[in-house]
C-alpha cells in the first residue's frame, strides 16, 4: 500500500511514543507530524493525555501561557517534541541563529520554551524532516539548549530519539552520541553518513524503519484526521486528501 | 473610569518606553501598535511576553523601536517576521534572547514584589552566556544543585487588548491570564477593548475569573477589531489571509511601506471620517 | 473521568498524608472534611492555605490531626477556633506558624517547579526565628538586601470543594483560583463538586477562566452543599448560625463529641438511607 | 450632639487616612471600625480606592487569595489596618500567643499576613480598642511582625499610628517609639500613662482628640453605613442602630 513520507514519520514518533509508558505530551502548533503521531498513538489505545498548545477550541490552559511551563516543571509532562535550526551529534539544539550571536548570518525565530523544556520533560523527541548537512551539524553555532547537563544541573530528561526524513537516530545521554537506529526505506548507512554532518554510532546490522502498516493508514486517514481537521486544515488536505466541508 | 481616545492614548506612550506586548494567541492590541506607528513613536523597548508577533514586526518596520527583549520573533504559519530579521540584519535592533518560562518568571517576579526568583533549565545555553542580567547561583536548599536567578522585570507599560471593559474599568480577558500577569508587573496598563459595557465584572461571580481590577488599568480605549489579525477568544478568529498578505508585503522595504500607507494610516482615516 | 464515592475518597487518604486546605472564604471540602472523620484517620498533617477554619478545627476535634502548618486559626467572626486551642494546650498538636504570603509562596515554587523562592518581609519575626526550614540570604541582584527564601511545598493531597466537574473531570472553582495553586502544587488533588455536567468546560470561553484542567484532578465526589457550612460563590451563603452554633458546642471535648455525632455521623446515616 | 466611641474612633481614623495622600486601602474582614473610617474618607471626598477583602459580592480579587499580597508587594497598597494580641513600645505586634512558643499559655489566632504586610504597604494605622497593659506591653512575647527593621532589610513603611480607646499615639520609625499625639474625651495623660505597658513620648501639651462634627455623624449614619451593611450587618444594627429589612 502506498503511503506519503508523512505518513511514514507518523507511524514511526508514534512507535517511539508507545516505547515507554507515557502519560501525557504537550505538542506545540507548528508540529502537525507529531499531533498526528501522538493522536495515532492515542487511536492505538495508549492511555496518554494530549495537550495541543494552540488548539483554539478547547485549549487545555486556562492559567495563560505560561501554564504549560509551570506544568512541566510540575514534572506533569512525560514528552515533548523539538526541533532545530541546528542540532548537532550531542543532541544540542540552536534555535538562534548562525553567524555572531544573535544570528547575525542567519537568524532563527528564538529559543521559544526550548531552553526549559528539554530539561523539565520526561523525555523529548527531536524531530527535523530536513535531514542535511546544514541541519544536522558537527556542532551548532549557538547552543539554545544543550542534549546533556554537567553534574549539579537539574535535569529530569534528555532526548529519546531524533527522526528525520531519513532514519530514526537514538540518543544515548550517557555517552552524548547518537546511534543510528533505522534507515526509512530507500536510504542506506552511508547515505545518511554522507548527509549527516555529525559523526553517530553504528551498532551492527541497522535495521529499516518499518513502513507503515495497512492498520495505521486506516486509523492516520480516519480517525487521526478527523482530530487533526480544525488545527490542520492545511496539513491534513495535502497529506490526507481531506478538505473542510464547505 | 471613562474610555479615551485610541489616539490619545498613543500620544500618552513616551518615546523610549519599555512595552510588554503579548504576541499573536494572546489578546495584542494591533490597534494600539498602528496607533503608536501613527504617533511616530521612537526608540521603543519591546517584551514579547513570552513572544512577539504581528504588533512587533509592524512597530519594527515602521522604526519604532530600538531593542526586543523576547523568546522569538514569528509569524506562526505565515513564516519569519520580516521587518524583525531584515532590521537585525540592518543592524538597526537590539534584540535580547529569552527563554518562554523566563519572561513569565521575570514578570512574576516583579507581580510579586520579590527583586529575584528562580527558574531550573537554561544552564549550558548560550542563551545564559548572553544575558550578563541573570545570574547562576547554588540552591540556599541543596549545595548540590546550581540554578539560574532571574531579576525581576517591571515593563513601563502593559499593552493589550481585552473584550470588554465595565463601568469601573474592569477588563475582561477571560482565560489570557498572562494578560493580567503583564498588567500587575508594569507601571501603567493600556488597554484597548472591542466595547464598554454597564455594570461590575467583579460582582458577576461568572465573569470575575477572567477580569482584571481595574486597580491595575491605567487607562482604556474602544477599538473594534482590535486584536485584527489575531484571534479574540470565541469573539473572531485569527485571520491568516491578512497576516499572509503581510508576510508577503514586509519582505522589502517598499511593500512594507505601501502595506503601512494602506493598513495603517488609510484605514484610520477612513474609519475617522 | 466518572466520580467516586465520597466515603471511596476518604479512604484513598492514607493517614499522615500532608493534606493542603483551603480556609473558609475559598472553598473548604467540608464534606470530605467529615468522610475523613468517619473513615477515622489518623496523624494527618494539614496545610491552611493560607490560614485554616472550621475544617481544620473538626479534623483537630476528632483527633485525625497530627500537626497543622498555617498563618492562623480561626472561625472569623465565631471567634478562636477551640478544637485546635484546646489541642495545642494539651500537646496533642504540632504548629508551624508560618504567614499568609509565605504559604502561597512556597506552593507557588512547587507549582513552578522550582526548588525555593524568595520573599520580602518576614526578617525580624520571630515566625522565621521558629522555621529553621527557611533561610536568610543575600540578594545575588543587590548585596546590600537580606531577603528570605522558602523551600517548596508539595502537599500529598489537595482537598477542595468545586461547584461542578464537567465530562471530562475539569473542574469549575470560579475566582477561587488558590485552589487551583494547591491543586498544581500537590501531587494528588480531590475535589467534592455540587453536581456533575454535561460537556467540556475548556472549550466553553465563559467559564474556562474559572476551570481547573483534569490534569490536575485525581479524583472527584459529588457531595451537595459540600462547602457548608462555608459559602460556595454565589450557590449558597456562610452558614454563620451553624459555625456559631459548633463555636460553642466545641468549648468542651463532650459538647465536641455530641455536635460530631450528630452534624458528622448521623447526618451521613441519614442522608444514606 | 452625642455619639458613640465607635463613631470617634472612625471619625479618628478617617483624618490619619486624609493626613498622607492615599490611592489605595485594604481593610481585612474583622474590622468594623476601620472599614467605616474608610468610607468615611471616601464620603468626604478623598480620592481613594477600597479593596475589602472580606466582601462577597464584588470581592476585589480574581487572583486568588494571593493577589492582596502581591498587589501589596508591587507596591499598590498604599494603607493597610493591623492589630494584635500585643503590642509593644517598639511597634511590635504579637498575634501568635503567650507563654512558650507557639503560644502555651494563651495562644492567639496567629500571624495572618502581618509579617509580609507590615513591610510592604506604603503605612500601617495600628488599631486596637483595648488600651490596657495586658494589650499594651514593654515587650511583647513573640514578634509576629516587627515595628522597625534593621538596615539590608526591604522595608516600605511603618506604623504611621495607634488608635485605641483612650488615645491616639503617633509612631517614628527613626527613634522607634511612639508619643502621645491626642487623648480622647474624658481621658488624661497620666490615666493613659497608667494604662500603657510601654514607655512613650510626651512632646507639650497633648491635644484632645477632637469629637465627630455633626457633618461626619451623619455621613456616618448615612451614606457609611449604607456601604457597610452587607458586610457588616451586625456592627450597623449596634453602632448606627440601622437594622437590615427583612
Amino acid at each position: 500500500m502506498s503511503y506519503r513520507p508523512e505518513e511514514l514519520l507518523a507511524v514511526t514518533l508514534a512507535k517511539l511514543i508507545r516505547a515507554v509508558p507515557t502519560r501525557h505530551i504537550a505538542v506545540g502548533a507548528a508540529s502537525p507530524v507529531p499531533a498526528a503521531a501522538c493522536w495515532l498513538a492515542v487511536k492505538q489505545g495508549e492511555p496518554v493525555r494530549l495537550s495541543l498548545l494552540h488548539k483554539r477550541t478547547g485549549n487545555p490552559f486556562t492559567e495563560g501561557t505560561r501554564e504549560l511551563f509551570d506544568l512541566t516543571g510540575q514534572g506533569r509532562v512525560d514528552l515533548f517534541f523539538l526541533g532545530g535550526g541546528q542540532i548537532d551529534g550531542q543532541a544540542n539544539l540552536n534555535l538562534i541563529g548562525t553567524g555572531e550571536w544573535p544570528g547575525r548570518e542567519v537568524r532563527f525565530p528564538g529559543s521559544f520554551g526550548s531552553a526549559f523544556m528539554y530539561f523539565m520533560t520526561g523525555r523529548t523527541i527531536l524531530f527535523r524532516e530536513e535531514h542535511s548537512p546544514r541541519v544536522l551539524v558537527d556542532k551548532v553555532a549557538h547552543i539554545s539548549a544543550p542534549g546533556i547537563s554537567e553534574p549539579g544541573v537539574y535535569r529530569r530528561g534528555h532526548a529519546q530519539a531524533l527522526v528525520t526524513g531519513r532514519c530514526v537516530f537514538a540518543f544515548h545521554p550517557d555517552r552524548g552520541r547518537f546511534s543510528l537506529a533505522s534507515v526509512h526505506p530507500g536510504e542506506t548507512v552511508e547515505g545518511v553518513r554522507e548527509m549527516t554532518g555529525f559523526a553517530f554510532d553504528v551498532d551492527g546490522e541497522v535495521p529499516q524503519t518499518p513502513a507503515p502498516t495497512e492498520e495505521e493508514l486506516a486509523l492516520l486517514r480516519g480517525s487521526v484526521c478527523d482530530e487533526m481537521m480544525e488545527t490542520y486544515p492545511e496539513f491534513c488536505s495535502r497529506v490526507f486528501d481531506r478538505k473542510l466541508a464547505a | 473610569m471613562t474610555p479615551i481616545d485610541l489616539e490619545a492614548m498613543a500620544a500618552s506612550v513616551p518615546d523610549g518606553a519599555l512595552i510588554a506586548l503579548p504576541p499573536d494567541n494572546s489578546l495584542p492590541s494591533v490597534a494600539l501598535a498602528k496607533a503608536l506607528i501613527r504617533r511616530g513613536a521612537r526608540d521603543l523597548r519591546l517584551v514579547g511576553v513570552p513572544v512577539s508577533g504581528f504588533a512587533t514586526d509592524i512597530l519594527i518596520g515602521a522604526g519604532c523601536v530600538a531593542a526586543v527583549q523576547t523568546s522569538a520573533v514569528s509569524l506562526g504559519e505565515a513564516g519569519f517576521a520580516p521587518r524583525f530579521t531584515a532590521a537585525l540584519k540592518a543592524g538597526k535592533l537590539s534584540i535580547t534572547d529569552a527563554t518562554c518560562p523566563a519572561i513569565h518568571t521575570m514578570l512574576q517576579a516583579a507581580e510579586k514584589g520579590v527583586p529575584f526568583m528562580p527558574l531550573r533549565g537554561i544552564i549550558g545555553s548560550d542563551i545564559l552566556a548572553n544575558r550578563p542580567d541573570w545570574k547562576v547561583i547554588q540552591s540556599p536548599f541543596d549545595s548540590g544543585e546550581k540554578i539560574v536567578v532571574l531579576p525581576a522585570l517591571h515593563p513601563d507599560i502593559a499593552v493589550f487588548h481585552g473584550v470588554m471593559a465595565d463601568s469601573h474599568g474592569n477588563v475582561y480577558v477571560g482565560r489570557r491570564r498572562e494578560c493580567g500577569t503583564i498588567a500587575h508587573a508594569s507601571r501603567r496598563a493600556l488597554v484597548t477593548v472591542e466595547r464598554v459595557v454597564e455594570g461590575n465584572f467583579l460582582e458577576d461571580e461568572r465573569l470575575a475569573p477572567g477580569t482584571i481590577n481595574a486597580t491595575y488599568i491605567s487607562a482604556f480605549a474602544v477599538a473594534e477589531r482590535g486584536a485584527r489579525p489575531a484571534a479574540l477568544l470565541d469573539d473572531y478568529g485569527f485571520d491568516a489571509a491578512y497576516v499572509a498578505a503581510y508576510a508577503r508585503a514586509g519582505k522589502t522595504e517598499a511593500g512594507f511601506a505601501e502595506w503601512c500607507a494602506e493598513h495603517v494610516f488609510e484605514a484610520r482615516a477612513v474609519a475617522a471620517e
